[in-house]
């Protein structure tokens, strides 16, 4: 590590789009053999000053200086010849063509006339995927592999070139925690080679664990770098927010009346197996488990979605039989789901529109949906969940997250559930929209509402919660209350470790963990 | 004949053996027709050319349909030829584009008939004859009757069949180069497609109206036109007075012209055409001599002399 | 997420039959071959499957190049309509007096002159739809409309005839056991196989097909790229239009109709994503295949023409439904 | 993510220009006519071109709704033959209400074949209406036997009201025509059946995740596509009082066409009823200017190529804020 000449140095970048400034000025540097974080709000620039550090943007001012060489980068294949490679957060992969393929994209080896030259592609991608510890070869087809695994091959393309920057764009978004030890070995390999790392997340305990220094943006400008070793959470909270944030454990006693969901023996197929919790009104269900380990696909069978191959599920002390969302509906179920933009939203529709949509069959008069009726309950969830929209005739797709999140919850307290799930509540929302729904879901447990959640992240779950299910492959491995979880019995259950633990009696499907 | 196709669509045995049993004692005639199903004309020729062959016992009769498209005539024309059928006769959807595929079924000692509209001349030494109509003498036959009409002074819009095929363009030929010569007082105005499409026309005629204040008459290049044309004046007030002629009276134009709006077109029959044809077809194959062209009768028809006709089936 | 759990129970399968699996499409040339053989007697000739050879080439060789359109996620309904302008053009061409006194090379600029036109025609659609963003099926057919314009226009309705019997010979000429024509397919069929399967640029169109954010990402210049694309289904249009001129020594304004839904068609049939990113020219093959066979079949069977669209119809709608059968993820799967 | 959401503040005169772009294009395209031909906007003539547009128009009302649901209909120019031939056929043996009803419950059946298959089944609409476009030609050339069908008491017939009559002074079709897209545009933009289509449309997921039953709505589009095709049917056949086996031959493209030029996105989601007549009539007048100035037939058709990709892009750029598309 030399500490002359910083790998990147950013001067004053500023890029502008029709009416707005998303960088003003960013300034800032990355040594090499350095993880340095990067950290702001949704909407704070970080995308856009990747983009402009990926080549996919020009700057309108400003430079970019690699290794003291001020560089001009016109596409993506010129950062890369530059050493800066940009790993999406986004799954950028070709599903129908091979991980070899995928992650030389761009820049397949050539021999004469075009043609590819396999042997050497195959060769190299061998190499890294090995490093990768991954167990599927450079032929696999990328859509037979799972999220998890898809990322793996974007993270393989940080190792394509001599990199000398490269940019990790919210990586551990779907990486299951093994893999995440396996990406954070392969940073710091990095960091050995003296390689300057740029990590984008919102994850503060993965930030504090593996970074150098922290840099926050904050409304397109740089806000202050910061020693990792030297502050805390608080402190990078209050640089990005403006104000800090409180985010302990749930310790509030529930008021907990009848029960409103009772589900047994639920099964589908190898998706999950033998599911049976109650959920009663007034408390919050924590569903806690890693991506894949069939929680979502519970949520969905619960709506009505997916047919289950055994099991009962009860609403309200008499047997339901769910077919459809429609019947799931009628029945009082609602589910926030896990996707906003592809199955919460429908984002060429106005804000109005979207929240009154399930039940607009029954807003009429006469034949005609009713303007009134429409707008009053627009109006209501907009102030009661704080939604920032100019009007309701704004779409929803230039909403930020925070608030096309806002606008899914509304619609479905609008239809006064009896029971509400809520499939990753806060996923790729910034942290002061994250602690607004947070709050908004212990207020709807207080208020009577019986509340689902499914969480990937631990604090979260924690956060809201009076009780948690903690699932592996498909089974529930155990229950909790607020008093007795802890982040280490928790980790142990989701794992399938440790007591109670039904995963390792007789796991689904023959998937190694 | 029917009977043989749907045989041989359910069992594939029967088909063989009747088809072996064909070829042994009579003479096998492939057509494949323009168009069928496109206007009434040609689906009549159809029938009656199927009729014809029923009635004659010594003959087998293998009829297919371009549907209008050449690669699909010519396709069909080399499954006949593949077929070793004893004559072909064909209903060119272009005179020009099924000339090599004539050349072909020459090559292969296959005679060839052409029916309805003939091919271009490059292709007249491989056919043994052309029977149909002679689509240009229509033409001219029309522009006579319009003359007659006009009494050789007028300005007249013309409404052509669908552009590219050789009855379309040899009508409209034979039209303008008789009318130019009859009588130099009539001028056309303007000339539209109209697509063979009754409809079509009826919308080309209210554009024509609306441009031009004053028509004294409408060629069509069939009756089924010339009604929508009919149709579209009279819905503007303005048929009276106005002359409209066609060519291959449709029942339709017969009708129009008994209640006296409609003033003449050009007899054509498509049994006579399909019988022709078939005739011809055989006595090729017999040996007997034919004449090259050989055209059959297809005289003016107009108001005064339309009891000597029958109303036509289509 | 299903995935996780379901990777490892695919069963093991025979080689052909995965292949079969992947082509389905070959199941059914398979079924309508055997069927016809045995259904009627001039079916299983040399003389007559090389005739279906010759007859699908035209629709196959447009289909090669919609292949590659079709995995980028785009379409072209306008080859029908380019495939009359390089008819028209070639066999008008090379009646020119300037060319008279060449003999056969008078061919030459004909042929090059409608590939060209081809190539234009491909690149103009290439480009609006590059530079405009609009979508393909919009440019296309836009220009279906205006090229059949253009080709009335240029030949005022006419047919033209071509003078030189070369022309037509070539068409009608073989080599070896095979017709040229049906020659001329086979070799573009395996070139454009081996250009999809092993370049590049063959590769990137599925990648641009399959994500158009991710070939972005990784400097893969889309924009170009389609453009080439929609230039080499250009040339496949004219392509064929030559080739079927040369059967029939003629062309007319009219040639091609409907031969743009007949290439979808067979595309689709063949396995080619109308959504981009899948597919390849085995598949399309077949589905070539099935239709040159089903409709060459029919006619000897002397099926009549009105029952013969029916027929045409329902098969396609029962294939695609067949293939959405074959890849049905089970019971489990997510009831949209 | 402060690139993707910056649209939001694009400017009003561009926000006017890509909503009603396509109405500016058409009063300058009059406007354009109007100047060259004297005879362009003179009332006979606008009629005479409304009136002819009456039976594009009314199919591109029931197209429009099933591209609003994301999906496509080229059937509609087969079944537009099939349904005219029916309806002239069955006037002189069943009467002319009888025939009326029969068609309109033969052609809604093949609509329903449509919405099974695509809507139920998940087919690709493309394909599928590909599929039926082919087998209703052969259906109709069955049913007719190939002929020409012909009504013939045309003189007396009440049916004759519906493409000859006149309405309150206007002729039969332009009311039609116009109060179908009236009552269309009332149902897709203000009743909760049109709020699912455009749910449906604009991102089908989620209007699962909503409780719209998706199956349906795709379904009842290919019954509404059917429903005006039978109307426009029984104006085609009242006009001619006949029919024939192709005429409805290519109305799929020109049908689309229109409903393209009017802004509706094949995507789904996006477009409105109102528009699509916009679309017709653009199609109408530029058939019926060319013609009056003298043009060659097939002028038309070059014209149309460029005003159909130079409206959409006019359409396309607005929204996205730019001209060119920033694809490298």
């Amino acid at each position: 590590m030399t500490e002359s000449e910083p790998t990147l140095r950013l001067e004053g970048i500023v890029k502008t789009f029709p009416g707005v400034r998303a960088l003003d000025g960013v300034s800032f540097e990355v040594r090499a053999g350095e993880v340095h974080a990067l950290l702001g709000e949704n909407g704070a620039g970080k995308s856009t000053l990747m983009k402009v550090l990926a080549g996919m943007y020009q700057p309108d001012a400003g430079q970019i200086v690699v290794s003291g060489r001020p560089v001009v980068m016109r596409n993506p294949i010129e950062a890369k010849h530059n050493g800066v490679i940009l790993i999406h957060q986004e799954l950028s992969l070709a599903e129908e063509m091979s991980v070899a393929e995928n992650i030389f994209l761009g820049e397949l080896p050539r021999r004469r006339w075009g043609f590819v030259d396999w042997k050497s592609l195959h060769e190299r991608v061998a190499t890294i995927l090995d490093k990768l510890n991954c167990d599927f070869g450079p032929r696999t087809r990328i859509d037979t592999l799972s999220i998890a695994k898809k990322q793996m091959v974007e993270i393989a393309r940080a190792l394509t070139h001599q990199a000398r920057i490269v940019v990790f764009d919210e990586p551990t978004a779907s990486l299951t925690d093994q893999e995440k030890v396996v990406l954070f070995d392969i940073i710091r390999d990095l960091q050995r080679d003296g390689v300057g790392i740029v990590y984008i997340s919102h994850r503060m305990e993965e930030i504090f664990t593996i970074s150098n220094r922290i840099s926050v943006l904050r409304d397109g400008t740089h806000r202050g770098t910061l020693e990792t070793a030297e502050t805390d959470e608080d402190e990078v909270t209050r640089l990005m927010i403006g104000r800090s944030l409180s985010y302990e454990r749930n310790r509030e006693a529930p008021d907990v009346g009848d029960v409103a969901l009772a589900v047994e023996g639920l099964s589908c197929g190898r998706l999950f197996d033998d599911i049976g919790f109650e959920l009663r009104a007034g408390e919050v269900l924590g569903f806690y488990g890693l991506v894949g380990a069939g929680r979502t696909e519970l949520a969905e069978t619960l709506f009505g979605l997916r047919r289950p191959t055994a099991g009962r599920i009860v609403l309200g002390g008499s047997e339901a039989r769910i077919d459809s969302s429609v019947e799931a509906i009628r029945q009082g179920i609602s589910l926030v789901p896990e996707s906003r933009k592809e199955q919460g939203l429908v984002l060429s529709m106005n804000c109005r529109d979207n929240m009154t949509l399930p039940q607009i069959d029954d807003l009429t008069a006469g034949p005609f949906v009713s303007n009134g009726g429409e707008i009053a309950i627009y109006d209501m969830y907009r102030d009661q969940l704080d939604i920032k929209a100019p009007s309701w005739r704004q779409l929803v797709q230039f909403l930020s997250g925070g608030n096309q999140q806002k606008i899914v919850i509304g619609k479905w307290l609008a239809m006064k559930p009896r029971v509400l799930i809520v499939d990753e509540p806060t996923r790729g929302i910034d942290v002061g929209s994250k602690a607004e729904i947070h709050n908004l879901l212990r207020e709807l447990a207080r208020s009577g509402y019986a509340v689902m959640v499914i969480s990937s992240e631990m604090p979260e779950v924690l956060h809201v919660s009076d009780r948690i299910i903690a699932m592996y492959q498909g089974r529930i491995t155990r229950q909790f209350t607020a008093a007795e979880v802890n982040e280490d019995n928790l980790v142990q259950a989701i794992s399938g470790i440790g007591p109670g633990s039904g995963g390792k009696a007789r796991p689904i499907g023959a998937q190694a963990a | 004949m029917t009977k043989r196709i749907t045989l041989a669509a359910t069992t594939a045995l029967a088909g063989l053996m009747l088809a072996g049993a064909a070829q042994a004692e009579t003479i096998t005639i492939g057509i494949t027709q323009n168009n069928v199903g496109v206007d009434s004309y040609q689906t009549t020729y159809e029938k009656a050319f199927i009729e014809a062959a029923e009635a004659n016992e010594n003959v087998e009769a293998i009829v297919l349909d371009a549907g209008g498209d050449v690669a699909r005539q010519i396709a069909q024309i080399q499954d006949l030829i593949q077929q070793e059928v004893d004559a072909i006769i064909i209903w060119p959807t272009n005179g020009k584009a099924v000339v090599p595929a004539v050349r072909k079924a020459d090559q292969a000692g296959i005679p060839v008939v052409i029916t309805n509209s003939n091919i271009a001349e490059e292709g007249f030494e491989f056919i043994e004859s052309f029977s149909g109509p002679d689509n240009i003498t229509q033409g001219a036959y029309s522009a006579e009757l319009m003359c007659d009409a006009l009494d050789g002074e007028g300005q007249i819009v013309q409404i052509s069949g669908q552009p590219g095929y050789t009855t379309a363009i040899e009508r409209q030929k034979g039209f303008e180069d008789r009318l130019a010569e009859a009588c130099p007082g009539v001028t056309i105005m303007e000339t539209q497609p109209g697509d063979w499409n009754r409809e079509k026309s009826q919308r080309v005629m209210e554009s024509f109206l609306v441009k031009y204040d004053e028509i004294d008459g409408v060629y069509s290049g069939d009756d089924n036109m010339g009604v929508g044309a009919l149709n579209a004046a009279k819905a503007a007030g303005r048929a009276d007075g106005m002359i409209f002629v066609g060519a291959t009276n449709f029942a339709v134009g017969y009708e129009a012209m008994g209640r006296g709006e409609y003033y003449g077109s050009i007899y054509q029959s498509p049994v006579d055409d399909a019988r022709n044809a078939l005739a011809t077809a055989i006595a090729v194959v017999n040996g007997e001599d034919v004449p090259f062209l050989n055209y059959f009768d297809t005289p003016k028809i107009t108001q005064e002399n339309m009891e000597e006709f029958s109303k036509p089936v289509f | 997420m299903a995935q996780v759990l379901s990777t490892p129970t695919a069963p093991r399968l025979s080689g052909a039959f995965r292949w079969l699996l992947r082509h389905p499409i070959w199941g059914f040339v398979a079924v309508v071959f055997i069927f016809f053989s045995f259904a009627t007697a001039h079916f299983f000739d040399v003389q007559n499957l090389q005739n279906v050879l010759v007859q699908t080439s035209t629709i196959g060789l447009i289909a090669l190049g919609m292949t590659l359109v079709m995995i980028n996620g785009n379409i072209d309904l306008s080859v029908g309509a380019t495939l009359a302008l390089a008819a028209s053009l070639t066999v008008d061409i090379m009646g020119w007096p300037v060319f008279a006194d060449w003999g056969n090379w008078q061919l030459l600029p004909a042929v090059l002159a409608g590939l060209a036109a081809g190539v234009a025609i491909g690149a103009l659609n290439g480009i609006i739809v590059w530079k405009t963003g609009v979508d393909a099926f919009i440019v296309t057919l836009g220009a279906m409309l205006g090229v059949r314009g253009l080709v009335f226009v240029y030949t005022e309705e006419q047919s033209f005839y071509a003078m030189n019997f070369a022309y037509s010979d070539f068409g009608a000429s073989s080599i070896g056991p095979l017709p040229t024509l049906a020659v001329i397919f086979i070799v573009c069929a395996i070139a454009i196989h081996l250009l999809l399967s092993q370049t590049v640029h063959g590769r990137n169109t599925y990648a641009v097909g399959g994500n158009r954010e991710a070939a972005v990402n990784a400097g893969i210049r889309v924009g170009p790229h389609m453009v080439v694309n929609f230039m080499i289904v250009g040339f496949f249009a004219a392509l064929a239009g030559i080739t079927l001129s040369t059967q029939m020594g003629a062309s007319t304004p009219n040639l091609g109709r409907d031969y743009e839904l007949w290439v979808i068609t067979a595309v689709v049939l063949g396995g080619t994503k109308l959504t981009g990113g899948a597919g390849n020219i085995i598949g399309t093959l077949g589905g070539v295949l099935a239709i040159g066979i089903l409709r060459n079949g029919m006619n000897l069977m002397q099926v009549p023409a009105f029952y013969v669209l029916v027929i045409l119809g329902t098969i396609l709608i029962a294939v695609l439904f067949l293939d959405k059968q074959l890849n049905r993820k089970g019971e489990e799967e997510l009831r949209l | 993510m402060a690139s993707t959401t910056s649209p939001d503040r694009i400017k009003d005169l561009t926000t006017v220009l890509a909503r009603q772009g396509i109405l500016i294009a058409f009063i300058l395209f009059m406007i354009g006519f109007g100047l060259v031909s004297d005879r362009f906007l003179t009332p006979e003539n606008l009629m005479t071109v409304v009136r002819q547009s009456a039976i594009i128009g009314v199919m591109a009302i029931g197209v429009t709704v099933v591209v609003l649901s994301g999906n496509l209909d080229l059937s509609v120019g087969s079944m537009l033959s099939f349904a005219t031939v029916l309806v002239v056929d069955l006037h002189d043996k069943l009467g002319a209400a009888p025939a009326i009803g029969v068609m309109l419950v033969a052609t809604l059946c093949i609509g329903a074949i449509n919405g099974f298959l695509v809507g139920f089944l998940r087919l690709n609409s493309l394909i599928v209406t590909l599929g039926m476009l082919s087998a209703i030609q052969g259906v109709t050339l069955i049913y007719s036997g190939g002929k020409n069908v012909d009504i013939a008491d045309q003189e007396t017939t009440w049916f004759a009201i519906f493409g000859r009559g006149e309405v309150l002074g206007m002729a039969t079709p332009i009311v039609i025509f116009l109060g179908l897209a009236a009552i269309m545009h009332l149902v897709i933009a203000y009743t909760p059946y049109g709020r699912r289509i455009y749910a449906v449309g604009g991102n089908p997921t989620a209007a699962v995740f909503s409780g719209i039953r998706r199956n349906r709505v795709v379904f009842s589009t290919y019954l509404v596509s059917a429903f005006c095709v039978g109307i426009a049917a029984i104006i085609l056949g009242s006009r001619v009082m006949g029919s024939q086996n192709n005429v409805g031959q290519g109305y799929e493209l020109l049908v689309l066409s229109a409903v393209i030029l009017g802004g509706t996105s094949l995507l789904g989601g996006s477009g409105t009823i109102w528009k699509t007549v916009i679309g017709v009539l653009i199609l109408g007048f530029i058939q019926n200017g060319l013609l009056l100035l003298g043009f060659p037939y097939f002028a038309q058709w070059i014209v149309t190529w460029i005003v159909i990709i130079l409206a959409v892009w006019l359409d396309v750029a607005a929204k996205r804020g730019r001209l060119f598309s920033p694809i490298a």
